[in-house]
């Protein structure tokens, strides 16, 4: 589909929502927030997307 | 000219209507009007009264104190109100009521035998008064009477309800 | 000559006629006596207009709906009585921050509480300016006849308008329920006024925009001008703000749009003042018996005139202050242990003296009681 | 730069939102702003109304017409702009606090005349934004800063009691069931008559410190873990699980139809 | 000389009541009185309380102690006077306006707490107080002043939106079917939670002459031929019919009860 | 020497601590920024004395358990904020014509509508007088400092329960938010009152009752005594009339057993007024910032001095008028558009100047904003 | 049972309830209000007095 | 006597706790004492401010324009509240934060750092800088301080806040 992973860091509260629920384990948070682990596993099922609260992970064309 | 008239009977004799009529008619002839009751303190039964101030001039305070005209069709309305009326003021009651010293003049006349027996429709009763009503006063055109009347009553019983008020224009006449 | 169109109605019919006439679309309301009959005749002459009523589950739901319907861009109403008038309380303010113009019908009873339900009074005169939380500014009307119903229930739908506000009409049970001639054709001619619409796309549309005349243009909901309101201060873009300057120039402007315009909103009505050493204040149906007492008292060579006051609110301070430099007595017969009095004491000072007439049993004052009070008021003077 | 659906119905300069980290409400919000675009609802003629609380603060953050009203009243206030303009599409966004304490009477009623609203409630079992009281749907022994002996109320369950009252849709999601949060919603938007849509959120501030469940990611699980996928919420209750699904979907004359009918006897 | 019943239970120099002839109310006033005798409550426990409407005036004339409080709010009212003294048997009267209008909030949420209150409904389907507006309980189609053409809303059932709050006793009898009223009160008075009972009442002055249905006799013979004996509120619908019968009684904790608990703690 | 009992105590905590000090049994309450710690300590404390707490449904909820705790026979209280307040007015009209003791807690903020609401204001001061529809009396009182806070609370039941009427106690935020040092040993003395129980039997009870301090006794329901409350116009026996004498009498009597007692029941403090040409008026968190303000502008040489209202409602004219014939000048610093303001002015008359100092945007005046107010308007006479 | 039909005719407001419900029909209203046509027939059902709104007629020892 | 303290920080510090502490170490000191806070315009996240004013005098107006002490936690809330001081006043902060041009006293702690590496609870941080603080404050005793630490911090954390109290006190002696 050509989609990918984006993340717009400055908006991640780090609630660890998207890390936890992500089916392939692939996230992680640092002092800033969300990054990914290993972008290459990513499944782009979008579960994060849906569920984080504040907009800062989605997928885009 | 100023007419203040009073109209007291119980609650569900129609006598707001009839207030109401009789101050439409009067602007209808022209002249200035206002019309109030007083409400009990719920809706319920009991003791009804409407006033009417008929004037050519125009009317400030809205209600009466003591009537030009008093009308009742109940024993008990005639002793709450005789209390308040004007000197050499008319009072017009109907014929059940006893009238005791009073110094007015005093029409007696079958208001409610003519709506149970004439008419058979004792609902009639306020219209077969705004017919002895009009008879007594002489500024509110009967014709305007009549025509606020159709515009009042319950739709299909306009021509019930002109016969009332021949019937009660008669009888004051017939006094 | 043209024909005169003559009717006789009810206050309250009086109020629904001229609120048709100034182009109520929408009427949400809750029975209570004695304002019932507003309902009653929305419900039956709305439809006809392709106006909509509503009777809602309560006098909350029914204010706040129509508020809801004057933002969706239609002009809309409520009324209630004193109970009815205490609930709404907190929806009229929110109708003063968001600006939405509406009118709210108080027909005055008996209070407090139940009190004498069906009984007149002018008790919630104070309350038409205090009732709601917090520091607001508010214009209401008091008319003291049948035909003044209907136009200066015009009058309240063209201020609301005009001033983006909530407009208060405040009846009592006597102007309400009486019947009394009202003649159309000068009605009928009667200004309507609707509110300023936006000169601007979209874009830049602001929806609390601080404009020249301090009253922000309001758009329709559903024409492409999204925008947003709350009751939270906010600044002119309506979305809300902690920063206490616009908190300050939101309350100041809402303040500023009726005090710089007082010389049209406010409206009184004087009788026999050009002469007159005394002077009775006073509104609503008081209005009708202190004119008969001014004529009985004149009669006796006494020097007396009246202010009728038909804003009400914002109270007509130099109007009464320029009065009271004529006079020596001040009258204010209310049928309220004394409100409009408090009013009239703070604005002449020691300019002259300052007597109320009260009564609070539920009956109306009579010519006969203004006339001995003035009386034994002169008499022990002299 | 946010994501597409996110800059399509979102005022994006006002984002990010308020809310505290892991709080439900911004996965319910955005729930709504993909059924909305799901639904393809011309966004002129939506409005959206709202009560006071955490969860009505959402209003503010969507770039559609928005009403930010009094606590509890927004279904009465949305009845009245409905009513005005039957064209709009009224979406209702309140909490459970501001849906069934305060606005309770105005929920059932909208409910029992069938207007044309789809009302979303944020449940979280608490009132958030006054810091963590009791709520109507705090469950029974749980404590909150007003039960700090444990709460003794029986809480309502929002869709038996809309359904009660006369709702003609009613479904519930959660903020863990994101999907199905957004094809209930998308169905109550396109259902015609009163629809209401729970979703169940998470208070980790208040709800879940009061009642020592953990963080936002804990509160999210046991919402997993205490619900089950099923139409019958009675059935769901006996297996001491809250039921997940579309509860009710029927059609009745929708009241600003009628209304216009009776209009147009004229 | 009234009856011993009469004599015992009411205030008699404040009687005839202020109702209108044939009025409904008067039939289910005597049965709530009667209810009270048969379930031997201790008079000077009793507290009836009422909110404002034709209905409402009852308290006044029965010789308890007697509060007749706000519109809608009696249930408020009676809830802090249960909670301040738990021995006293409340009992509140109410109209359909009263009940489920303005105070429908109140009654969903008593529901809800399970408090121990028994509350009675005159259900008139109309506002008599005010002279014959729609209530909530007005059947559609049916006219009012302030429905001239014909009401457009969808009327509650008083006893399925209790039920669905949460009230642990329902019942529903009438002004014909005194005897299941007094039936149905005593068990209501007896039952140990909140109890509703609804009485299908009658207003000939205002309901009866604005849709042509008759005199006060005709009014009663109407809820005769409208209703059947019948546990199931649903069923009878379908039949046409509403149902007379206890719909619900059963046993749940309740409010004074479990807030006595929480005291007890100390 | 006795130990010294000292806590730290926000004033919303001081409020329950008094109320528990005076007997309260009873609280129902619904949350409301700045007022929330009220019901949550309520909720804590009460069981503990086998009192009640319950969070109703809404704020008419609340104060309706209220009035119905208190006609059963507890000591009881509700707590809100403005827009809580607002929805309470009918309420409380309810309260006073019943005349059912109970304590109403408004801790005010920014308004009106939300406004700002985590921010202090003192815009309800009016409402509290005229929130209700009809003419009735209130007591409404306004402390200045948390300990102040507790012994106020005390005093609130104690004219609640001496005069039979609801009292309004009107905290703002700042006074209910912050934490100060709260001595107990002299306020665990306060006395209490409790009302005055009929003393008669049953048979001869009269609920409202006209004594000679036209305070009726009351009575607790389950006692024998059965009596009838209504908040229609009603007569010594409780049973509502249409009678306009009872009307009459009933009003009179409840506003005259306020009026006769305005010794017992006004309460200010005067500060450095024995010689000032310069006066303060004001009440609540205002107070303090007016003190700091006099301290600072007495160092300069100016004569000015305070006098802080407690019992804001009734307004105490007598005490504002004494001073007024001795200043040149009544400032009014009020965190509002000016409310107390127009009381001062229609008491004071002529008899000196009177200049509002105003802030209305969530913000508390300091005393360096009195300062320099005072300076200008002194430099400016000049 | 010795119960008696029992009339207060200044409490009745001849609604026509008890004539209408009386199973014997023996009642019937005048001027005044409700009266017994032939008490003898009576069968002290208690149906009137359970009905009547006015608490105007009822079985009394 | 007065001192005006600020402690500023972000909302889950804890330092509105910290302020209550301090002010009642204050009292039990015999010292008069007004606590503060400013809520934010809703209850979630973001800065956070307690104000503390001590003094052996009555105090009455309970708010700080200029402080005497200012503790900041977050780089942010420095930024903001470093403009209100007065002259020469003390300014105690987290070595985290940036201090520039500020005419005043300054003594940064490794507050945070030794709320996560020494004690291992981040939430330790208010009271470290209690302890901090302590040795600022001459008048109010530290048993005192103590005292209410032990009261008002939650049931279960005494100990460990006892810890923190003595690190913060440590703090500030080694700089
Ligand atoms: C009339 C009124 N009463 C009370 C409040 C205070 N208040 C604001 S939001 C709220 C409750 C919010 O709870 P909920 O609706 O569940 O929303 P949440 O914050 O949990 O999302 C309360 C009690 C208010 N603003 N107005
Ligand atoms: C706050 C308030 N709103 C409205 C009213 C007017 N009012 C009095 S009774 C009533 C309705 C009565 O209807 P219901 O409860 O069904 O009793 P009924 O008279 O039919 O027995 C209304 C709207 C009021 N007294 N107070
Ligand atoms: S899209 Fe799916 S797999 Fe990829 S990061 Fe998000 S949740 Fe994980
Ligand atoms: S869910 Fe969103 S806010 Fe939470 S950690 Fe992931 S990206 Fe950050
Ligand atoms: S307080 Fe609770 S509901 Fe409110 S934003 Fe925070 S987490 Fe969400
Ligand atoms: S108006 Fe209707 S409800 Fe009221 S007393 Fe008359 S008949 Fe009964
Ligand atoms: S007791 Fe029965 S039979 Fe006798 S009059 Fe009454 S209804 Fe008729
Ligand atoms: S039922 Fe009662 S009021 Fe009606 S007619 Fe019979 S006795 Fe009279
Ligand atoms: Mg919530
Ligand atoms: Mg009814």
């Amino acid at each position: 589909m050509g989609k990918e992973l984006v993340i717009q860091k400055s908006w991640c509260k780090k609630c660890g929502i998207c890390v936890e629920f992500c089916p392939k384990n692939i996230l992680d948070l640092d002092e800033e927030g969300v990054y990914v682990k290993s972008k290459e596993e990513c499944i782009l099922c979008g579960l994060c997307e849906l569920r984080c609260p504040d907009y800062a992970i989605y997928l885009e064309k | 000219m100023k007419t203040e008239i009073r109209l007291s009977g119980s609650g569900g004799q129609g006598l707001i209507l009839a207030g109401v009529i009789l101050a439409e008619g009067a602007i209808l002839s022209n002249l200035n009007a206002v019309q109030s009751q007083s409400y009990g303190p719920e809706a319920r039964g009991g003791a009804s009264k409407a006033e009417v101030i008929l004037s050519d001039k125009s009317i400030n305070f809205p209600k009466i104190m003591d009537s030009d005209i008093l009308i009742s069709l109940t024993q008990k309305s005639f002793d709450e109100y005789s209390k308040h009326i004007k000197e050499n003021s008319i009072v017009i009651v109907d014929s059940s009521i006893d009238v005791h010293g009073i110094n007015a003049k005093v029409c007696k006349a079958p208001i409610i035998k003519t709506a149970e027996e004439v008419l058979k429709k004792p609902m009639t009763a306020n219209i077969i008064t705004l017919g002895v009503l009009s008879s007594v006063i002489q500024d509110v055109d009967k014709e305007h009477l009549k025509k606020a009347i159709s515009k009042r009553v319950p739709k299909g019983t306009e021509e019930l309800n002109m016969e009332a008020f021949e019937q009660g224009t008669k009888l004051i006449a017939a006094m | 000559m043209m024909a005169v169109k003559v009717k006789l109605l009810q206050g309250n019919e009086a109020c629904v006629h001229g609120a048709i006439h100034a182009g109520m679309k929408f009427f949400a309301g809750y029975p209570i006596t004695p304002s019932t009959e507003i309902a009653e005749i929305s419900s039956l002459m709305l439809p006809k207009v392709k106006g909509t009523f509503i009777q809602m589950e309560d006098e909350i739901a029914s204010i706040s709906a129509t508020i809801g319907a004057s933002i969706a861009g239609q002009k809309s109403m409520t009324a209630t009585s004193g109970p009815g008038f205490s609930l709404k309380q907190e929806a009229i303010g929110y109708a003063c921050i968001t600006e939405t113009p509406c009118v709210i019908v108080n027909v005055q009873r008996h209070g407090p509480s139940t009190g004498l339900p069906t009984s007149p009074a002018q008790g919630d005169l104070m309350q038409a300016k205090w009732g709601t939380h917090g520091d607001h500014s508010i214009i209401a009307l008091s008319p003291t006849t049948v035909p003044e119903t209907y136009s200066m229930t015009v009058r309240a739908f063209n201020l609301a308008e005009k001033y983006r506000t909530p407009v208060i009409l405040l009846l009592d049970e006597v102007i309400g329920h009486m019947r009394e001639k009202v003649e159309f054709n000068e009605l009928e001619n009667l200004e309507i006024i609707d509110r300023k619409r936006a000169n601007c796309n979209a874009e830049e549309f602001k929806a609390f925009e601080v404009t020249e005349d301090l009253i922000p243009p309001m758009e329709k909901i559903g024409e492409g001008y999204k925008f947003h309101v709350t009751g939270l201060v906010h600044d002119e873009t309506g979305f809300p703000t902690n920063s206490t300057e616009e908190a300050r120039k939101l309350l100041s402007r809402q303040t500023k749009k009726i005090e710089d315009n007082l010389d049209d909103i406010l409206m009184n009505e004087e009788y026999m003042t050009e002469d007159c050493e005394i002077l009775i204040v006073t509104f609503g149906c008081m209005v009708r018996s202190s004119k008969d007492s001014i004529d009985e008292l004149r009669a006796k060579g006494i020097k007396i005139g009246l202010l009728a006051i038909k804003t009400v609110w914002p109270f007509p301070s130099e109007a009464v202050k320029k009065l009271s430099e004529q006079v020596e007595y001040i009258f204010v017969p209310e049928m309220n242990m004394g409100q409009m009095i408090l009013e009239v004491e703070r604005v002449v000072k020691n300019n002259c003296k300052v007597v109320g007439i009260n009564k609070f049993n539920g009956e109306i004052i009579t010519p006969q009681e203004i006339v001995s009070e003035v009386e034994g008021v002169l008499s022990f003077a002299k | 730069m946010p994501s597409k659906v996110i800059e399509n119905n979102f005022r994006v300069n006002r984002l990010p939102h308020i809310w505290c980290p892991g709080c439900g409400h911004g996965i319910l919000m955005r729930s709504l702003a993909v059924a909305i675009e799901e639904a393809n609802l011309d966004k002129d003629k939506i409005c959206i109304v709202s009560g006071i609380g955490c969860s009505s603060r959402s209003s503010g953050y969507f770039d559609y017409n928005t009403v930010h009203t009094t606590h509890g009243r927004a279904l009465a206030f949305a009845t009245g702009i409905k009513l005005a303009n039957p064209d709009l599409h009224v979406i209702v966004i309140s909490g459970d606090g501001d849906a069934t304490a305060i606005g309770g009477n105005h929920l059932i009623h909208s409910c029992r005349r069938n207007i044309d609203i789809t009302t979303i409630v944020f449940n979280n079992n608490i009132y958030g934004m006054t810091g963590g009281q009791y709520s109507p749907t705090t469950p029974t022994n749980d404590k909150a800063t007003t039960s700090p002996y444990g709460n003794i109320d029986k809480p309502f369950d929002i869709c038996d009691l809309s359904a009660g009252a006369g709702a003609t849709f009613v479904a519930r999601a959660s903020a863990y069931h994101a999907k199905q949060m957004i094809d209930y919603t998308k169905k109550a938007l396109l259902h015609k008559g009163f629809s209401v849509v729970e979703g169940i959120s998470a208070c980790p501030t208040y709800y879940g410190r009061k009642n020592k469940k953990g963080s936002a990611v804990d509160l999210i699980k046991l919402i997993k873990d205490n619900t089950q996928m099923s139409n019958d919420i009675v059935k769901s209750k006996l297996d001491g699980k809250t039921a997940i699904g579309i509860f009710k979907d029927e059609i009745q004359p929708e009241y600003t139809e009628e209304y216009k009918k009776v209009m147009d006897k004229f």
